[in-house]
């Protein structure tokens, strides 16, 4: 089995862009992302592509060039990029294909993402009595946490604070400004304890990867990174997830922590060797959960570290150096995309004003999506 | 006017004992005993396929809860509108040592919401619908001694 | 590599189910192919889930069991379940997994398809002038390809009427009633030369196959049919496809044609061995061209194979046995594994009042769909 | 009545020569020549990126057709109700040795339509929008000789 690297990063910017369509943002991600590796459009033999909003992402080929390509569409929810980057992966590791372009785009509308229950195992009713809502389950789960794990409110709003500072320094970031945890915790309130400013929104944008043999890197790139581990998982009986109308009472491990675990054991490393992580952070409280669920810390430990501000660039534990979701927005297909994007331009030392000072080893990606669905990556040079 | 439930075999109200008390119907898988709410045709437990209905303990402690403090979008029929919409709390209760239920709750200032606090299943009027039927839904309001 | 095996096939049947879910159907048709397999849920330790209106066919788990298995959704139009059955197959392949399911769903409203054109490359203004519609083009394709090659309206009523009759002999099919060529050629006309009863309609239905190691399937079944090759391609520059605002004058071989043609190079056969094939008829015309494109006969023979006979259960090149897409109607999702559930039955020899004669040993699955992907598989005993 | 084209940059009209006649306008790529309409940000043969605008030509022969027999659903803008709607038809034209493009077929009776027929690109009202904005579109007619 052949290792996989990266021999080629692009991203269009996340915000909102009038008059330019998603299929039209991917190609501009994926001729970035040829363009960093120094490939054309013909040289690629399969093509993955993530998209909530457009039916057929493998219709850029009108705009990329119809070479007859190989083209699989994919779709999981929030976690939709680490399921296409786990296809294109896969692809190389079985000798089938040598290089591998992974694309994500979205064009979301304004206001929280709704759909039609039934197509989540969920009854109608739940969506015509107005539960069926992303943002009000992720703050129950952090009321809850706070409360078993001594968080403050404070800690979310650090946590939002850290992310739109590290956006300012990302021109590909939707938000730009930076925000007071005074202005965060102010803000309007959404769904209690989460106030306006510690959620993402829904945006647009597009990024893409190529990736190629490991032992084929060096023709690409004088500085390949190396996919390490890409796993992807569902929830197990007994986690507490999104779309829910009950739970069980007896508890198992979130499928973020089974699928982090499946990935380091793949990868032969531990949390502790992580030098930087993008995770999660559809809301700050998502962020605090997900350090623990991935195996960054222990539970109730987040509350020290954020104060400490070992999750900022400059810390022990870098997180969401691009500003995460609450800086980028979240155009799904896009999104987990666009924290590889960040890990490579990270491991390669090449990301700017938001670079990790000692330029880090190892990376990792987290996605958590509807309907309890989470995907890891690792990445290291 | 017409009444109806939001939807049939949802829950059983009133139920004989104790009085004014609404009770949900769930699920017990015949292989793991595992339960499930509303009544699932598998069960998510095991994956058994043997599932027969059973009433929910009527009582029962909040688990979490948050508010919701804008609109809901479709497929939202709830009879608010920008105008009327003001916000509720919703949360996951937990009966018995069963199941974690999540339903709106009623009758309760939001800052008065507590962990463990004791709740009682109730059954409300939710909404009218176009054709004059009055629909009842179901939640949780605190335990009535 | 491990050759990959179909031990189960299940289906949940085609047509109208009021009150029931996608999801529900899916999980109808998977506990049916498990069943048929002889393995629990928990066996399965992969699943790939493809649908148009389901937007996570992973939530099926919730009906399923949450084992925390890693489910991955895909949706390539038409082509759908060939991309399902593309990414199991290959986790086998790859020996990453042993045991997989793939499973197809959807649940359409009725009348024709429609989308967003700009997620199909298409510009706002091709839907707006009523041009975004798939049956306009089937229609204009054939309306050439009978003038260039010598095919009459009533070869499409034939075609048409075989399909209505395989129906009639298939219990899980929509359309059951057999209807004569004057029937179908006199009814009501949707795009010329296409009449009523010449397409196929959307609706609803699941299906789906279990997956395992070639080596395994005594375990599971005494009648292993394997899968030989299953490719997908999108289309070239010049071929002449659906959703298309121009097209070039310079012409190349349809996709059908090129992704057929890999599909017989990876499974070491030609077209000549193929004793039993389900080929996309959403139209009476797609039949007649996908029977050249595939390398069943050349351009124009059709008129003949057909008058004789050749494509019925009895004839010498049997083709949609079950009813094909004309009297099953076209759950997108579900449509494609619909094909390998009838080719599994054929090369058991367990197909019931359909059986193929003699019980054939190879058979072949084509599909095509929007903006023109195609994905043609090939199995034998 | 306020009047625009369906969309801005979709044809010229009337073009100054031949009188009457409206022009497509598609992009040549100018690496290797191929030509789309309507035109793309990228060319479909090889990729490249540098698109050019240029005139289709403005006569073609029919490739191919089709008659529209139901009313589209959403996103069809026009402006007829289930009562109103009449069949039209609708084909590719090939203009020059260049390109075939699709677009409804007027002045003609569908039965008189043959392979290779000679057609014009023309320019027609397509639909008055709520705004009383009046919509241009184009397509194809037999040609005026
Ligand atoms: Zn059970
Ligand atoms: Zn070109």
């Amino acid at each position: 089995m052949s290792d996989v690297a990266i021999a080629g990063v692009g991203i269009h910017p996340f915000g909102r862009h009038k008059g330019v369509t998603a299929l039209q943002m991917a190609t501009v991600a994926a001729r970035a992302a040829l363009a960093d590796a120094g490939m054309k459009w013909s040289d690629i033999q399969y093509a993955v592509g993530g998209s909530f909003e457009v039916d057929n992402p493998d219709a850029m080929v009108a705009f990329m060039g119809l070479t007859g390509i190989d083209f699989n569409n994919v779709y999981n929810g929030c976690a939709t990029a680490g399921s296409a980057l786990s296809l294109g992966v896969a692809a190389i590791r079985s000798g089938r294909y040598e290089r591998v372009l992974v694309v994500g785009m979205d064009k979301h509308p304004t206001g929280a993402f709704t759909s039609d229950p039934t197509g989540y195992a969920c009854p109608a009713w739940y969506g015509e009595m107005g539960y069926f809502l992303t943002p009000k389950f992720f703050a129950m789960k952090i009321n809850r946490y706070m409360h078993d794990h001594g968080i403050s409110v404070e800690t979310l709003g650090r946590v939002a604070a850290k992310n739109y500072r590290n956006g300012s320094l990302n021109p590909n970031a939707f938000r730009r400004e930076p925000l007071t945890v005074e202005q965060i915790v102010g803000s309007r309130m959404v769904n209690y304890p989460l106030t306006q400013y510690m959620f993402c929104s829904p945006d647009e944008g597009a990024a893409a990867l190529v990736l190629c043999r490991a032992e084929e890197a060096p023709r690409y790139t004088d500085s390949p990174v190396f996919v390490k581990a890409v796993e992807v998982r569902t929830r197990r009986y007994g986690a507490f997830e999104v779309h829910s109308p009950s739970a069980p009472v007896e508890r198992v491990a979130a499928p973020t922590t089974d699928v982090a675990r499946a990935a380091f054991e793949a990868a032969g490393i531990g949390p502790e060797d992580v030098d930087v992580a993008q995770l999660q952070d559809t809301d700050a409280g998502a962020e605090v959960i997900h350090m623990a669920e991935v195996g960054l810390c222990r539970d109730g430990e987040q509350e020290k570290l954020v104060a400490d501000g070992a999750t900022s660039i400059g810390g022990s534990m870098p997180i969401n150096t691009d500003g995460g979701l609450i800086a980028n927005g979240e155009p799904i297909g896009a999104s987990g995309l666009r924290q590889l994007h960040e890990l490579t331009l990270q491991l390669r030392g090449r990301a700017g004003e938001r670079q990790v000072p000692e330029r880090p080893r190892v990376g990792l990606a987290h996605l958590y999506g509807a309907p309890g669905t989470s995907a890891v990556t690792i990445v290291a040079r | 006017m017409p009444q109806r439930p939001i939807e049939d075999g949802l829950f059983t109200w009133p139920v004989p004992d104790p009085p004014n008390r609404a009770a949900l119907i769930g699920a017990r898988c015949a292989d793991c005993r595992a339960v499930t709410f509303p009544a699932s045709p598998g069960c998510p437990r095991c994956g058994a396929d043997r599932m027969e209905a059973e009433d929910l303990p009527t009582r029962g402690t909040l688990y979490t809860w948050t508010t919701q403090e804008f609109l809901p979008k479709e497929p939202y029929a709830g009879p608010e509108t920008a105008q009327t919409f003001q916000p509720w709390a919703v949360g996951y209760v937990e009966l018995g040592d069963v199941l974690r239920v999540e339903g709106r709750l009623f009758d309760v200032d939001p800052a008065a919401l507590d962990f463990g606090m004791e709740l009682d299943v109730v059954v409300r009027p939710f909404t009218i619908r176009e054709d004059g039927t009055e629909v009842f839904t179901f939640g949780f309001a605190p335990a009535a001694g």
